[in-house]
This record gives C-alpha cells, sequence and structure tokens, in this order.
C-alpha cells in the first residue's frame, strides 16, 4: 500500500501543478511547488514498512515492492533527489513549469521503477524517466541545450527500442513476469539473445563507451539541481536493470565475463582521459560519471566470471552506487554555489573529490575496497588488479583538475544553499552506516590502506611534472565522438531532403475553386460522333439487318 | 413450285422494294409510303398462308388481315399529323439534316 | 371475382380515358383519379390467385383459344403488372402538377396516359402472338403521343424518328407473326410453342419477331431513337417511358426466347443477345459518363441498364430468370424516381445542364436525396433491389462459370458510380464564390413539395425492393418458364 | 429477457440512429435546436440500448434478429463478445463525436446534410459491427461507403472533390472484389453465419487453392478500407474532410469496419486452426508489416498535421492485421485489443487537429509553435494521444505492442518484434518533434487566424477531446480492470482458442 502511495504522489502532484498553472490559480501552484522537494522522501516509507502489494488493475498486473538488490539506490535517490530538490525549490526561477514537469515525472518514473515487482511496471517506470528527463536536459532553451537535447533522445529511444526488444523476447515464453521470478529461475536466458539486447539498453543509459555519447552533452547543459539528479541518480536506473534482467548463469563461458570486465576498465581510463581535455567543470564531472560507471561495470562483470558471488557483488555495487550518487550529487550543486569564493566553501567542494579518489578513510576507500576485494575473487589476470588502482589515480587527476576549475569561480554573489553541506555531510555519513549495517568486513588492515595511498601519491607526482613541463592543455570539444557524427548526419540528411524536397511540396494543397465536370478529349469527340451516326435511320435500319442476319446463321446453325 | 410458294416470294420482294426505299429515302413522306408498302406485303403473306385446313376455309387470317390494316392507317394518320406538325415548327421534311437537338 | 378484376385492369383505365375526352373540364378530374386509382386495388385479388394457383387463364367472352381472345397471368407478368400499376399511380400523381386535369393541356394529357396504361395491361395480359402485336402498337402510339403533349421541336423530330423505327420494328414483327401461323395454325404463345421445332420458316419467324422487338427495346446497336426521346420528353413522360414502355418489348422477347422456343436449344444465339446486353452496358456507361445535360445522362444510363435484361439469355437458368425480372422491377422503380427528381430540377433550377447546376442541392435538397437514393438501386449497391439482382446475376453467372459476364455485371456497377457520382457532386459543390456572394444567406430551399415526395416514394420502393425481395423471388420461383429447366 | 425483447433489440440499437438521420433531413437547416437535440437524444438512447444489449451478452444470452433476404440468405443481427466490443466502441466514439460535431461546425454551413449522413454513418458501423454472416456484413459495408462519401465532399472545394473521388475509386472497386470473393464463398459452402472457430474446416481438403483465392479477394475487400499498403492511398486524400468527419472516419467507422471485416474473415469463416494450415497467416503479417512501416516513413515526410495523422492511421490499423495475422491467443488479444485503443487514441488527435484548425488556423505542423501555453488542455490531449500512438507506456498503445511482441515471441516469429520496435522508433521520430514544437517553442505574434468564438464552442470540443484522451488513458492504465477492452478481449480469444 504505502509504495502505491509512493508512486501516485509524485504522479498527482504534477497533476494537481499542471491544471493549477493551467487554469491560472497562481497561489496554488506556488504552495504544490514548496511540497515538490520533500516527496522523494516518501520512498523511505515503503523501504520501512517493507510491505509488497499486487494491483491486477493498473498496466498488466501491476506488483508493487522493495527487495535487496534496489535499497542502496532507493536510500541514494531519497537522499540526493530531496536535497537537489530543496535547492531547486529556491533557485529555478524562470521556466518553472517545464523545469517541474520534468522533475516530478522523472520522479515519478524513478519511483515506480524502483517499487516495481513485474518487467512491465519496470518498463513504464524506465520510460517515463527517460521522457522527463528529455524535458530537464533542454529546460535553459539555449541552442546548446537543443542540441544536447536532440542527442539524448535520440540514443535514449535507441536504448528503450533495444529494451523492449529484450523484454518482448521474455514477454513470448514468460508473459508479465514478476521479476523475483526472472532473478530466480533464468531459464529463459537460453532460448534467446533477451539478455543482450537488455544489457546493450541499459548500457546506453550508464554511459559505457561507445554509447556515452549523450552523457557529457546532456548532463552539463541541464540545470543544477537536475544535473545532480541525472548524474547521480538517475544513471543509477541502468545498473538496476542489469541486476534484474541480466543474470549469470552457471556454466557462463570464461570470454563474456572477461570482454565486459575489459570493456568497464576502458570506459574507466577512457572517461577520465577524456575529461581531462575539457574546460568546463560540470563537464568534468560528467566524465567523471562515465569512468565510476566504467568501475561499476567490472563489478558487475564478476557475477558472469565466478558462480555464486551475487551476494557478495549486490553488497559492493550497491555502496558503490550510493558512495558515487551522493557525492557527485553534492558535487553538481557546488557548481552551483560558486564553490572558489571562500576558504570554507572551497573545503566543502574538496571533501566529495578526495572520497571520489577513494583517499583512506573517506567513503570511496570503503567502497573501492569493497571492490577490490569482489574482483580478486574473480580468476583474472593479476594485472586486473593493478589497472584498477590505477583507476584510482586517473580519478585522483580529474579530481584535481575539478578542483582547479572549481577554485576559478569567486562569484561571491551567489549564495551558499545549505542542501550543499547537507549532502556531503550525508555522503560522508551514509555509506559507512550503509556498509556496517550490511556486515561488510571493515578493517584498517594496513595492507589495505597502503594500497590506497600508493594511486594518491603516484597521482600527485604526475600532477607536479605536468605542471612544470609545459602546462599546454589539449583541448577536445564536449561529447567527443558526437561532433563528427553530427556533421556526417546532416549532410546525409541535406542530400535526402532536397532529393525529395519537392515531392512534399507538391502535395496537394487546399484551394477552393468549386469542382466542374472536365472538357471532352478528342476521344470523347469521336465517341459522340459515332454516337450521332448511330440516330440516322439509315444506319439504324442497317444495324438492325445486320444484327438480325447474324442471329438467324446462329439459330439455325448453332442449334443442332 | 406450289401455289402458295410463288405468292410469298412475291410478297418477300414487295416487302424488301419497301424496306429498300425507306432505309433510302430523305423525305418522310416517301418513308411513310415505304411503310404502307411494307404493309401490304405482309397482309400478302397472312392471306396465302391461311390455306385451307381440312376442307373447310379458315376465317382467322382473313380476320387478322382486317385487324392489321385498321391498325397500319391509324398508325399512318398519326404518323401524317406528326410530319405536317413537325413542317410547321422546323420547316423542314426530313429527319436528316436536323442540327443535334440534344446539345 | 378474378374475371372481373381483370377485365377491370384493362376497361377502367379505358372507359376513364374516352369519358376524359368527351366530358366537360370540371369532371376530368373525377374520371381520371377514378381510372387510375383502382389499380393496385384490383391487382390484389389477382395475386393472391397466382400465388395459390401459379397460371390465372381467362377466355374472354367464353371463345375457345385459336379463335377467341385468352388472357394468361403468371409470375412474371403479375410483377409487370404491379410495375406498370406503381408507375401509373405515383408518376400520375407527379404529372397531376404540370398537367392539372382540369386544364385544356390536361385533358390531352391524361386521355393518352389512361390509355397507355390500359393498353398496358391488357398486352400483358394477353398470350396471343397477334393480340400482343395489337396491344403493342397501342402502346407505342400512346407512348408517342405523350411525348409529343407538349410540342417542343426537339420532342417532335425525336417523336418523328421514334415513330418510324417504331414502324418498322412492328413490320418485321408482323411478319414473323404470319410465318408463325402458316407453319403452326395457331397464334397461342403456349400452343405454337408445341407445335412448332427448330425448323427454317420457324427459326426465321422467331429472328423477325425478335429483330422488331429488339428495335422497339433500343438495345445496343439499335437504341439511337431512345436518348433523343426520353432525353427531351416531359419529365412524367420520360419516366413512363424508361420504366415501362421500353420494357414491355424486352418482356416479349423473353416471352418468345422462354416460351415459344421454349426446346430449341439455340445453343449459339443466346450468347450472342448476351453479347448485345454486355455491349449495352458498357457503351451506355460510357455514352451517360459523357453527357452534358442531367436527363440526356438518365437516358442514357436506361440503354445501359436495359443491357442487364438481355444478361439473361447467356446466364439461362432460376438464378438468371429470377435476378433479371427483379432487375426489370427494381430499375423501373428507380428509374422512374430519378426521372421525376431530374425534371424537378429543371423545373426549378431553369436548366439540367451540369455546369449550371454547382450548389444547386441547397434548393433542391429532396430532389438530390431522390437523386442519390435511386443512384443507389441503380447502381447495384445494398440495400438497394439492384443490389439483389445483381447479387443472384452474379451468383447464376459464378454457377456456370461465365467469368465474362461476371466482369461485366461488375464493370456495370462501376461505370454506372462514375456517371451517377459525377453530377451529385455538382450539386453538392459549393457555388462559385460569385454567386453564392450576391445572395448572402443560403438560397432557402423549396418547401416539402409533394411531387417530390412522390419521387422520394418511388426511390424508396426501389430501396425497400432490396430489404423485402423474398416473396417475389419466392413468387418467381414457382412460375418457371419452360425454357428454364428448374 | 423475454424472446421478443432479445429479437427487435439488435435492430432496434441499429436503427436509432438511422431515424434520427431522417428526421434530421426532414428537419431542414433551419430548426437548428430540434436538429441537436435529435442528435444528442440518439446518441445516448443507442448508448443505453448498446448497454442493455451488453448486459444481456453477458448474462449468457445471444440477442439476434433475423429476416428471410435472398432465397437460403437471411439478414442476420447477432450481438456477440466481438460485435458487443465495436457496437460499443462506436456507440461511445459517436456520442463524443456528435457533441464535438455540433461545437465544431456552430458557424459551418449545410448542417442538416452533415448530420444526416453522420447519423446513418453510424447505422452503418453498427450494422458492421453486429452483423451476423457475411452478406449482411457486406450489406451495411456498402452502405458506409455512400454515407460516408457525402462526409467527405462536405466542403465543396476541389480537393474536396479529388479526395472523394479517390476514396469512392478505391472502395467501390474493392466493393467489386469482396463480391466477388463471397459470391465464390456462397458458391462453395452456401449460406454461413459467423461462428467463432471458423466453418470451412470441413471444406480444406479438396479446395485449398480457391480457398486461398477467396481469402485473397476477401482481403483486398476489406483491406481498402483498413488501409493496408498498396490500397491505402484514399487515406490521406481523405483528410480534406472536415475534422469531426475525418476523427469519425479514422478512428471508429471505416478504418475499422475494414480491420474488424478482416477480424471476422480470419477468426469467424476461416478459423484460427485453418489460416495456419493454409499458411494464410504469414503474407497476411508481411503486407501489415510492410504497411505498418510505410505508413510511418511517409508519416515523416507530412507537413500537413492531419495528412501526418493519416498516414499514422495507415500504418496503425495493420497491426490489427498483424495480430490476427501471427495468429496464436496472445497477438489475437493484441490485434483485437488494438481496435479499440487505436480508435480512442487517433479519435483524441484528430479532435486537438480539428481544434487547431477551426480556433487558431492552424493546418501546416510548423505553425504549431507555442499552442501548448495558448491552448494547454488541447495540447495535453494531443500529447496523451501521440505518446500512445509511440507506444510509450501508460496509454493504451503499450498495452497493444506488448501483446504483439509477445504473441510473436509465443509463435516464433521474432523477427515481427523488429517490425513493432523499429515502428515505435519511426513512430517517436514524427511525433516528438511536434510535441516540442507544441510545448517547448516560443508562440508567435499573432495566431493565423483568431475568431471570436463562442464559450460552447469552445467548451463542447475541448470538453470531447478531454473525455476520449481520458479514456484512452484509463484503457491503458487499468488494462487488467475485468471490465476493461483486454479482459473483454481475452474473453473472446478464449472462444477462437480452446
Amino acid at each position: 500500500m504505502s509504495a502505491l502511495v509512493a508512486v501516485i504522489v509524485p504522479l498527482a502532484l504534477l497533476l494537481g501543478l499542471w491544471s493549477a498553472m493551467a487554469l491560472g490559480a497562481v497561489r496554488l501552484a506556488g504552495q504544490l511547488l514548496r511540497l515538490a522537494p520533500w516527496v522523494p522522501l516518501l520512498l523511505l516509507w515503503p523501504l520501512v514498512a517493507g510491505s509488497a502489494g499486487e494491483f491486477t488493475w493498473p498496466l498488466l498486473g501491476m506488483r508493487l515492492g522493495v527487495d535487496a538488490t534496489v535499497v542502496p539506490v532507493l536510500v541514494l535517490a531519497a537522499l540526493a533527489w530531496s536535497a537537489a530538490g530543496w535547492f531547486a525549490g529556491s533557485r529555478i526561477t524562470e521556466g518553472r513549469r517545464w523545469f517541474w514537469t520534468g522533475w516530478l515525472g522523472a520522479l515519478a518514473g524513478m519511483h515506480l521503477l524502483l517499487l516495481a515487482g513485474d518487467m512491465a511496471s519496470f518498463y513504464v517506470g524506465y520510460a517515463l524517466l527517460s521522457l522527463s528527463a528529455y524535458l530537464l536536459v533542454t529546460q535553459p532553451g539555449s541552442d546548446e541545450a537543443w542540441r544536447a537535447g536532440r542527442v539524448y533522445l535520440i540514443m535514449a529511444l535507441a536504448g528503450e527500442g533495444a529494451l523492449l526488444v529484450g523484454l518482448l523476447l521474455i514477454a513470448g515464453s514468460l508473459g508479465n513476469a514478476p521479476l523475483a521470478e526472472l532473478a530466480a529461475n533464468p531459464a529463459w536466458v537460453t532460448e534467446s539473445a533477451a539478455r543482450w539486447w537488455l544489457l546493450a539498453g541499459f548500457a546506453v543509459k550508464l554511459g559505457i563507451l561507445p554509447l556515452h555519447l549523450w552523457l557529457p552533452l546532456a548532463h552539463p547543459v541541464a540545470p543544477v539541481p537536475a544535473s545532480a539528479v541525472l548524474s547521480g541518480v538517475i544513471v543509477k536506473a541502468g545498473l538496476l536493470g542489469w541486476l534484474r534482467f541480466v543474470p549469470a548463469l552457471e556454466g557462463e563461458p570464461q570470454f563474456i565475463g572477461q570482454a565486459l570486465l575489459a570493456l568497464g576498465l576502458a570506459t574507466a581510463l577512457g572517461g577520465v582521459a577524456l575529461g581531462l581535455c575539457q574546460t568546463r567543470l560540470k563537464t568534468v564531472l560528467a566524465y567523471s560519471t562515465i569512468s565510476q560507471m566504467g568501475l561499476l561495470l567490472t563489478g558487475f562483470a564478476v557475477a558472469f566470471l565466478v558462480a555464486g558471488e551475487r551476494p557478495a557483488m549486490l553488497a559492493a555495487l550497491g555502496l558503490f552506487a550510493l558512495h558515487h550518487g551522493l557525492n557527485k550529487a553534492s558535487l553538481f550543486l557546488a557548481c552551483g554555489c560558486a564553490p572558489g569564493a571562500s576558504p570554507w566553501r572551497l573545503a566543502l567542494f574538496a571533501l566529495p573529490t578526495l572520497a571520489l579518489a577513494a583517499a583512506p578513510l573517506t567513503s570511496g576507500y570503503l567502497a573501492k575496497t569493497a571492490l577490490k576485494d569482489l574482483v580478486a575473487l574473480a580468476p583474472t589476470l593479476p594485472l586486473v588488479s593493478l589497472v584498477l588502482s590505477l583507476t584510482s589515480t586517473a580519478t585522483a587527476l580529474l579530481m584535481w583538475k575539478a578542483f582547479g576549475l572549481a577554485r576559478t569561480q569567486t562569484d561571491r554573489s551567489i549564495g551558499l544553499h545549505p542542501a550543499w553541506p547537507l549532502l556531503v555531510v550525508a555522503g560522508v555519513l551514509v555509506p559507512w552506516v550503509y556498509a556496517l549495517a550490511g556486515g561488510l568486513a571493515l578493517e584498517f588492515a594496513p595492507d589495505k590502506l597502503l594500497a590506497s595511498l600508493w594511486p594518491l601519491g603516484l597521482a600527485a607526482l604526475l600532477v607536479l611534472a605536468w605542471t612544470r613541463l609545459s602546462g599546454a592543455a589539449v583541448r577536445l570539444p564536449e561529447g567527443d565522438l558526437v561532433v563528427p557524427i553530427e556533421r556526417l548526419v546532416s549532410l546525409l540528411g541535406g542530400r535526402l531532403r532536397r532529393a525529395n524536397g519537392t515531392r512534399t511540396e507538391a502535395s496537394d494543397d487546399e484551394d477552393d475553386t468549386p469542382h466542374t465536370p472536365g472538357q471532352a478529349s478528342r476521344l470523347v469527340a469521336q465517341l459522340l460522333q459515332l454516337e450521332a451516326l448511330q440516330r440516322r435511320l439509315p444506319v439504324a435500319g442497317l444495324a438492325l439487318l445486320a444484327v438480325g442476319g447474324l442471329l438467324w446463321l446462329l439459330t439455325l446453325f448453332g442449334g443442332r | 413450285m406450289s401455289h402458295a410458294e410463288v405468292w410469298v416470294i412475291a410478297a418477300a420482294a414487295v416487302f424488301g422494294i419497301g424496306l429498300y426505299s425507306l432505309l433510302i429515302a430523305s423525305h418522310l413522306l416517301r418513308q411513310l409510303i415505304a411503310i404502307k408498302v411494307m404493309g401490304s406485303a405482309i397482309f400478302l403473306v397472312l392471306v396465302v398462308a391461311a390455306g385451307p385446313i381440312d376442307g373447310a376455309l379458315d376465317g382467322l387470317p382473313k380476320a387478322l388481315v382486317l385487324t392489321g390494316i385498321v391498325i397500319a392507317i391509324s398508325a399512318i394518320a398519326f404518323a401524317l399529323a406528326l410530319l405536317v406538325r413537325l413542317a410547321e415548327v422546323t420547316g423542314s421534311t426530313s429527319l436528316e439534316d436536323e442540327a443535334d437537338d440534344d446539345r | 371475382m378474378i374475371a372481373e378484376a381483370l377485365a377491370g385492369l384493362v376497361f377502367l383505365p379505358l372507359l376513364a380515358a374516352c369519358a376524359v375526352a368527351v366530358v366537360p373540364k370540371r369532371a376530368v378530374g373525377v374520371f381520371v383519379w377514378s381510372g387510375l386509382l383502382p389499380l393496385p386495388a384490383l391487382l390484389l385479388p389477382l395475386t393472391e390467385a397466382v400465388w395459390r394457383e401459379g397460371l390465372v387463364r381467362l377466355a374472354v367472352a367464353g371463345f375457345a383459344s385459336p379463335l377467341g381472345i385468352e388472357w394468361r397471368v403468371d409470375a412474371l407478368a403479375l410483377v409487370v403488372l404491379w410495375l406498370n400499376a406503381l408507375i401509373a399511380v405515383f408518376v400520375g400523381l407527379y404529372a397531376a402538377r404540370d398537367y392539372p386535369p382540369g386544364s385544356a393541356r390536361g385533358g390531352r394529357f391524361w386521355a393518352l396516359w389512361l390509355l397507355l396504361t390500359s393498353a398496358m395491361n391488357a398486352l400483358l395480359l394477353s398470350a396471343d402472338l397477334f393480340n400482343l402485336f395489337v396491344t403493342l402498337e397501342l402502346v407505342t402510339l400512346a407512348a408517342i403521343g405523350l411525348l409529343v403533349i407538349d410540342g417542343k421541336p426537339a420532342a417532335l423530330r425525336a417523336a418523328m424518328r421514334y415513330l418510324l423505327l417504331a414502324l418498322l420494328g412492328s413490320l418485321f414483327y408482323l411478319l414473323g407473326v404470319a410465318l408463325i401461323y402458316g407453319q403452326a395454325g395457331t397464334l397461342d404463345l403456349y400452343q405454337a410453342g408445341e407445335r412448332l421445332g427448330p425448323g427454317l420458316l420457324p427459326v426465321t419467324a422467331l429472328v423477325l419477331m425478335t429483330m422488331g422487338l429488339l428495335v422497339k427495346s433500343a438495345i445496343f446497336p439499335l437504341h439511337g431513337w431512345l436518348p433523343a426521346a426520353h432525353g427531351n420528353a416531359p419529365g412524367p413522360v420520360s419516366a413512363v417511358l424508361s420504366a415501362m414502355v421500353v420494357k414491355v418489348s424486352v418482356y416479349l422477347i423473353w416471352r418468345l426466347w422462354l416460351w415459344l422456343a421454349a426446346d430449341w436449344q439455340p445453343a449459339w444465339a443466346l450468347p450472342l443477345l448476351g453479347l448485345l446486353g454486355a455491349g449495352a452496358i458498357l457503351y451506355g456507361s460510357v455514352l451517360a459518363f459523357l453527357q452534358v445535360r442531367l436527363k440526356m445522362m438518365v437516358a442514357y444510363s436506361t440503354v445501359a441498364q436495359l443491357g442487364y435484361l438481355m444478361l439473361l439469355f447467356p446466364l439461362l437458368g432460376p438464378l438468371g430468370y429470377s435476378a433479371a425480372s427483379y432487375h426489370l422491377l427494381s430499375h423501373g422503380l428507380a428509374k422512374a424516381a430519378m426521372f421525376l427528381a431530374v425534371s424537378n430540377i429543371l423545373a426549378v433550377m431553369g436548366t439540367d445542364r451540369l455546369d449550371r447546376l454547382a450548389g444547386a442541392d441547397r434548393r433542391l435538397p429532396l430532389d438530390t436525396l431522390t437523386l442519390a437514393l435511386a443512384g443507389v438501386s441503380i447502381l447495384g449497391l445494398p440495400p438497394s433491389g439492384g443490389f439483389v439482382s445483381k447479387w443472384l446475376m452474379l451468383q447464376a453467372a459464378w454457377a456456370i462459370d461465365g467469368w465474362l459476364w461476371l466482369a461485366v455485371i461488375l464493370a456495370g456497377g462501376l461505370l454506372a458510380a462514375a456517371y451517377l457520382f459525377r453530377p451529385l457532386a455538382v450539386l453538392c459543390a459549393r457555388p462559385a464564390t460569385a454567386q453564392a456572394a450576391d445572395d448572402g444567406s443560403p438560397p432557402s430551399a423549396t418547401g416539402l413539395h409533394w411531387s417530390g415526395v412522390v419521387a422520394l416514394l418511388l426511390a424508396l420502393g426501389a430501396l425497400a425492393a432490396g430489404l423485402a425481395p423474398a416473396p417475389v423471388l419466392a413468387l418467381l420461383e414457382r412460375g418457371l418458364p419452360p425454357g428454364i429447366l428448374p | 429477457m423475454n424472446s421478443t425483447l432479445l429479437f427487435w433489440l439488435p435492430l432496434a440499437v441499429v436503427m436509432v440512429s438511422a431515424l434520427a438521420g431522417i428526421g434530421i433531413f426532414m428537419a431542414g437547416e433551419q430548426r437548428q435546436g430540434l436538429r441537436t437535440m435529435l442528435n444528442l437524444f440518439a446518441a445516448v438512447a443507442k448508448l443505453v440500448l448498446v448497454g442493455v444489449m451488453g448486459l444481456a451478452v453477458l448474462g449468457g444470452e445471444a440477442p439476434e434478429f433475423r429476416m428471410a433476404l435472398l432465397p437460403g440468405l437471411d439478414l442476420v443481427l447477432r450481438a456477440d463478445a466481438l460485435s458487443m466490443l465495436f457496437a460499443t466502441l462506436s456507440a461511445v466514439l459517436w456520442l463524443v463525436t456528435t457533441v464535438y460535431a455540433i461545437a465544431y461546425l456552430e458557424r459551418g454551413a449545410d448542417r442538416a446534410r452533415f448530420f444526416g449522413f453522420f447519423s446513418l454513418c453510424v447505422t452503418a458501423t453498427m450494422g458492421v459491427a453486429m452483423a451476423g454472416n457475411l452478406l449482411t456484413f457486406f450489406i451495411f459495408y456498402e452502405l458506409l461507403t455512400l454515407t460516408t462519401w457525402p462526409l467527405v465532399i462536405h466542403s465543396g472545394t476541389r480537393a474536396a472533390f479529388a479526395g472523394a473521388r479517390t476514396y469512392l475509386v478505391h472502395t467501390l472497386g474493392a466493393s467489386a472484389v469482396f463480391l466477388v470473393g463471397m459470391v465464390w464463398l456462397y458458391g462453395l459452402t452456401g449460406a454461413q453465419d459467423f461462428i467463432a472457430g471458423g466453418t470451412l474446416a470441413a471444406l480444406q481438403l479438396e479446395y485449398t487453392l480457391q480457398l486461398k483465392v477467396i481469402f485473397g479477394l476477401l482481403v483486398i475487400g476489406m483491406g481498402v478500407k483498413a488501409a493496408l499498403f498498396p490500397l491505402h492511398s484514399w487515406l490521406p486524400r481523405a483528410m480534406v474532410a472536415p475534422a469531426p468527419v475525418s476523427a469519425l472516419l479514422h478512428a471508429v467507422a471505416v478504418v475499422k469496419a475494414g480491420a474488424f471485416g478482416l477480424v471476422r474473415v480470419v477468426e469467424d469463416i476461416y478459423g484460427p486452426e485453418l489460416i495456419a494450415a493454409l499458411g494464410l497467416g504469414l503474407p497476411l503479417v508481411i503486407i501489415a508489416g510492410f504497411t505498418i512501416l510505410y505508413g510511418s516513413v511517409l508519416a515523416l515526410y507530412q507537413r500537413d498535421i492531419k495528412k501526418r495523422l493519416a498516414y499514422s492511421t495507415v500504418s496503425q490499423v495493420s497491426y490489427i492485421a498483424l495480430g490476427i495475422g501471427i495468429g496464436g491467443p496472445i497477438a489475437t488479444i493484441g490485434g483485437i485489443v488494438h481496435l479499440v485503443h487505436q480508435g480512442l487514441m487517433k479519435i483524441a488527435l484528430f479532435f486537438c487537429a480539428g481544434i487547431y484548425a477551426n480556433l487558431l488556423g492552424i493546418k501546416k505542423i510548423d505553425q504549431l509553435d507555442g499552442v501548448g501555453r495558448r491552448m494547454p488542455w488541447t495540447s495535453l490531449c494531443f500529447s496523451i494521444g501521440a505518446l500512445g500512438m509511440i507506444g510509450l507506456p501508460p496509454v493504451a498503445g503499450f498495452i497493444t505492442k506488448w501483446y504483439l511482441g509477445a504473441g510473436a515471441v509465443a509463435v516464433g516469429m521474432d523477427w515481427v518484434i523488429g517490425i513493432l520496435v523499429a515502428s515505435t522508433l519511426l513512430n517517436a521520430a514524427y511525433f516528438l518533434p511536434v510535441l516540442k514544437r507544441i510545448w517547448l517553442h516560443a508562440p508567435p505574434a499573432a495566431w493565423p487566424a483568431d475568431p471570436t468564438v463562442s464559450l460552447l464552442e469552445v467548451r463542447g470540443m475541448v470538453g470531447a477531446a478531454l473525455v476520449v484522451a481520458a479514456m484512452a488513458l484509463g484503457v491503458g492504465l487499468f488494462a487488467g480492470h475485468p471490465l476493461s477492452p483486454l479482459n473483454w478481449v481475452t474473453g473472446i480469444a478464449a472462444g477462437y482458442f480452446p
């Protein structure tokens, strides 16, 4: 019951806001807006109550409920989304209806996604989330926003198409199967390639390397709270999709796991490499998200390499997602509060960067070590664990660049919104609390501490070397590969439109002259002339004799 | 050739002449006369076709011929009245050279 | 009881016709309606008798058949009698508007109208070849008389041409009758049929008579006279011409080929007659599409629809027979309604040229509706009578694998759609902006004049024929001609 | 219910709107009050009668009206589950469209003629829904052509007549083909009523080739109205008709009659087993699939709103053909339930297009900038309809796509999912930019036309659009509800796949 309320409230609020705006009741709209930020907290209620409901009426038999896999993302969503909502409540001034429609739509989608117990409801939530996110991305209404929106929509729809193929392939055999049953006996996996369609579909949302093009464009261009939510929480929906729909079987061929692992590491390093070439703070943070998601993929690949490690994987990935979500969201919120304006703000900005770089004793350390232990379980080459720690160095470098960019934002007029520090604190504390509750082994053995220190040291060395040497920075346009692709498409499109341009214009528009019969053509004139001829008596007489003669012959001789 | 066949062939000849002149003539009056000639040819056939049936003369064809003559007369009279009216109104006594009347 | 009904059918209108010619102007109305209105009532006992026995025979004044005249009524004759009665009464009601019985013109009109009706009934009752000749002549002369009642030059010329060809046709028919009598010694349709075999002279006689009747019923190559005659006749006259006069001679062709030559199996001649019909359908429809005047278009539509009646010969069989007879009935009603609607339009709009009728439906909503409903039946679309006959004809064609006839029937339907929807489109078009601008508000529709209602009733009759054909078809099933093996 | 009521009820349901139509003709142009009253009364009466009949059907009785038409052939109007589905849809949408049309034509001309034929058109649709055998179906099918023709030429412009002429050429041509097919079928099997699961199983052995040819003819006959690929070109041309007509034509009457006919032929005459045995399902799926993609691609290029919606209809209706072509219980359910879903969604879209055209004079897509701000409620309905068309969840389109996809996989035609997803993306490609213009673009300085509009007009039109959009959303959202069309069709499909 509580789950249903959690899903319905955002929608009801959206409709209420909408009709208030449409009917011009500005005062009512204002009050509703004040409510909006605190809706995500409703998520906690089903978490606590833990009630699972089944409602046959809506959609194809909706099941709602909370289960283990979804808890970390649920907590993350509740905290990050409400903080960002509080921030948005005061900071978003123009284009409010557009922003809040997108915001509440995305929220409703996220709620349904998290609480869904069957495939159809999950897909409904996911689709609603993707579509509403488009509104958030294009809210500023600038040309850059439109371009980002277009790229985002095309890739999101492509992803959703892949998703639909996968879901329908499953639905063919199991109908609208509950998610629990899907994970429990993945017999359907062998029947069709559904699993890989789903993997690709969710990869788009997570921004895994080849499919990441939209992320560096969309996240920075959105208003600050929206980017926080996009990068912090909405990205994790993809992870949830993987955990639900891409189970690993026992005798899985090794190369699949290895490939995924390699892709994860490539994304992690690629994200950082591209991030370093950017000049804007929010774009750098966006690329950092891509690289962090790569790390998630490596963790996820472990399930394919070694059987029976699902609970451990869930715990590690959940912790990592929680840690990354909270810290990344707080970083994005920082961008809205001029972090470089005072040393106190710089310190606040530094905390999450250190966490993300997995400095010892931070939530990042906790999540990273859990991840390293997980990967160690898999029978992979020793090289993999080395590369994994190298990613920490890379992230540290990226965080250093971000810190450098943040220092430049010194506009003191922008006030410090309390939501930011709150989120930073949450980012520090909540992962620890979660780890304790989750029963993860918490040890501060010296080798673990050392293992997390040397990458940072290496990073510091590299930074020193880099600033002394040339200081020349490599510049790359945002969204890297997108630019050449766009140019190609516009070239192709232009020619296509010219080719059939004439045809669309020629389609008959309405003209209002009344209808009159057309003139007789030459053939018709001849026909009418023949007709006039038949009217004259001699011709009629001859015709009569001819017909009579023919009839006479046929009757006489045809009859036998 | 028996007695009857001679008459039938003669009647056929008269009928042919009448038909020919009906189709060829342009003046309506000649066409009406041609129709009268064809009518009499048919009555000739009717009379000859009578032929004695088991001794007694068969009176039916005679009655038919009489009725036929009455009908032919009334038809021709009506046609003549129509011809006169047509000549008065349109001034032409022939169907050939008329302008298309239905435009 | 039957004898009085039969006599009444023929002599009541005849006496009324004579009375109209004699009696002073004021009393003409009484005689006209007393001559016309009881006709349907007289038919009721006759229908019940035919339903019970299948064939009703009456020797007029007691004389036996070879000498005396014998009246016979079977299912086919009854159907056409009903059609004649309905047309005479309804179109008569319509005609009372243009030719009020009291006026000078009215007197002449109604005398001929009643004469035509009685001659028609006499023809349908008689079963004697010579008697058929006499009544056919009466019908033709009365019809031509009605054609020239207004004395328009175009009508006069068309009437003259019609008269000449009609006389030519009846001469050929009479020649055939003479030869038949020479061979069979009797003129009674049924007896002559039994006595004659497919020898040289009987076949010649049959062909001569058929040629005569083909001219009178304007079947395809010989249709030259019909469009001008029906196109230029006054409204009600063109209706009765198209609905009844032309049909009667086709009815006679059926009588000859299905009763007289019942057992001659003229295997090759029937397809020829069918081809004439197919030619009529295609040629008539194309010509109808090309016409500029509405009445000429409807006249050519008659030429086309007559083609369907000739399709009975290639599709000989119970299905084909009831299809053709039902087409005769439903076409009669629909075509009469169409001609009345068109003459209404002509009267109100002053012209029936299509390019001047744009937007006429606002002033004549009822007549546009009648034209549309009648069009539905002519087209053969459900739920009209036309559809029933088309459906049965298609089944007959399919039964004998006659794919050509199937194609012709369907093509006829589509072509009819072409030439019928064109005027409807023009009528419903919005008038050129200039014309609409001057009279501002849409022209007020002429009031519900009962002449429009009569036309609508006939059109609804054609549609009703589509909904309740069962009794008529059952009647026809029972009275199959000897020429058709059940 | 006593037997006499059961006998006359189907006829009453069909004839209510016919009587109203005739009454409207008689009332003439000037008496507008009487006409509106007649219209609304007939619409409500029909809805009530359909409701009563629905209860009877639910109660297990089968109201049937039978009249001897031709020797051995009867006119049969019967209310089984499938006909009730279509009849209810028609009755509900007719009431809504009447309200909309009354408001839409407030300042129009020739309203008597319009509403007269409007009622007759619904009579024909109801007849098509209730037809108990193929002949009755054909009779009302043709009546539908006749009664919709004057609606298409209503505006009287040259384009209207060109559109009407194409419409006639297609529909009458198809009716000739349909007639040949029907005559042939009756020649083989004699008069047969519709029986769930088909009546031709016995014939399959010696007449396989003939049955295939007949199926081809019947599919062509229905295909024109159901706008299958080669026969669809009349649909965009008939867009010149006023909005309520194109709404009725494309959402309820003509297009649905064709699709409904296909369902009858496949399910009630041939029966799913025979279709599978003769292998007729695959060609139907291929044609329908191609039409879906063809319609969507062409819709991309249209700049006129109603033309784009028309091509979208061409592709959407083929979902129904796709569903019954695939065969198998799930896909058939998907196909048949789309009858209702597409009807609701498409009529909402057309209502909104009509409101834009009538109140703001907007006909082209690039005039739609910023309409969302000027007419929020209409644009909301338009968006619901558009999202439904794309197949995005909560709206009804998603349910159909789900069932079609699942059904295709269940039968082993996995490639059909490719078509479904491709069409989803194409729909998104031609609907989302429109939504973007409506909501996210700045409105122009002045609208093409801004006539003084009475409150009744606005409320009537927008109200109708809102009702229909709400239904489209409700049907999608509460598909699981026992009374929802989905469960209703599941019951129907149970009859075909015992």
